[in-house]
């Protein structure tokens, strides 16, 4: 399975894929694309990657969260341009019992936000654009730039 | 430098950091690229590369490595920019 | 609005409800009927609740998260007779940051359990149904019977 | 039994205690339901009322409470048998 795709995630379809009749509990978390951030109005943004280290992190991921838990997990995030309210990342963990569900669903997501090679350039309204750095106050690069 | 037949060290560099730097990939002799530390001094000496950070993250054939590591013929090295996934 | 139904739940409906430009993270929650329960077979169950009371409830707990957290919420809770793999409950909270999406969505569930009137009877494959009773070691009251 | 024309106090039962009872609701006479624990008593005398556990939860105009509390005439006083929604 792939879990980086160019084309619109659907939350409902990673519900349907951690489905089955054993598994009563199914925590999800959706990131769509924001319309501000650090105080500036966002109109959309180019997501990136390092697609084959990606893809491997990723798969790391979802294992070690399908063997730290008793849960299936789905992932998948979304590279390329994207518009306000567009999915940009969606982890679904279903299992017997909600708080392994839970548990194993934030795992995903502050694991993919921590080890994944994903980059972010965010356009603005005026004109600009910038590379998101959250390791930065602002939230974005030093240098930003004009495209 | 020493013509050599064993396969260079790859560099690749990504978002910021290729933007940095004016390139995303760069064919490295292995005798200038013994370790990550070699290959971060030969980057910081091309144009652009002062504004590399101190400790940039890094991946070597596609894991994270952390400080300094040897490399052989045929790696793949990857500064990665701060990540915003998610 | 309601937060019980006796029509099917659909999860993504809850999501694009709390859906809003400004809030880039939704965490959600979803039960589905399990097909087994203490080791027994379940084929299906149904569930009943004290229903002025349960809305009253539901509406207060949905509050308090959305006071508590900056947060849209929404929920629904099932009633009647479900089959094996169907959404008895589903909670879902967008914000602007997961954390607090993911807090506030927990909150809810656990509430949902602790404080909502609402009982759940099961039918076994072996023919008997029992009243779930979560506070009892083996999950169902002592009285079992034959319907 | 006085007769009086204050509403009466309604009970209901739930679930699994509406079948140890038999009915799913009664109204008592205020001067019999001045409070939960005299409602609980009632209760208790009638035919399957001894299994009921000694404090059931218990809510009174729609709201939980805890122990006992005082009724007054048209109040509805609810016994809820472990919850077991979500």
């Amino acid at each position: 399975m792939t879990h980086l795709t160019r084309d619109p995630i659907e939350p409902s379809q990673l519900m349907a894929e951690v489905a089955a009749p054993e598994r009563g509990g199914t925590a999800a978390f959706v990131g769509t694309v924001r319309d501000h951030h650090g105080g500036r109005a966002v109109l959309g943004l180019e997501y990136s990657a390092y697609e084959p280290m990606a893809e491997r992190e990723a798969a790391a991921i979802v294992a070690e969260a399908g063997a730290r838990w008793p849960v299936a997990v789905a992932m998948r995030h979304r590279l390329g341009k994207l518009e306000i309210g567009e999915v940009a990342v969606a982890v679904a963990a279903a299992g017997g019992h909600r708080d392994e569900a839970f548990q194993a669903c934030r795992y995903v997501i502050e694991e993919v936000k921590r080890r994944v090679p994903i980059w972010k350039l965010e356009r603005y309204r005026d004109g600009t654009e910038a590379w998101v750095d959250p390791t930065r106050p602002g939230g974005v690069a030093s240098a930003e730039r004009a495209p | 430098m020493t013509v050599t037949s064993e396969a260079p060290v790859r560099v690749r560099l990504f978002a910021r950091y290729a933007e940095l730097l004016g390139f995303e990939e760069l064919a490295l002799a292995p005798p200038t690229a013994k370790s990550v530390g070699a290959v971060l001094a030969h980057l910081r000496a091309l144009p652009g590369g002062d504004r590399l950070p101190d400790s940039p993250m890094v991946a070597v054939n596609l894991a994270h490595v952390r400080g300094d590591a040897s490399l052989a013929p045929g790696d793949e090295v990857a500064l990665l920019p701060p990540l915003a996934g998610g």
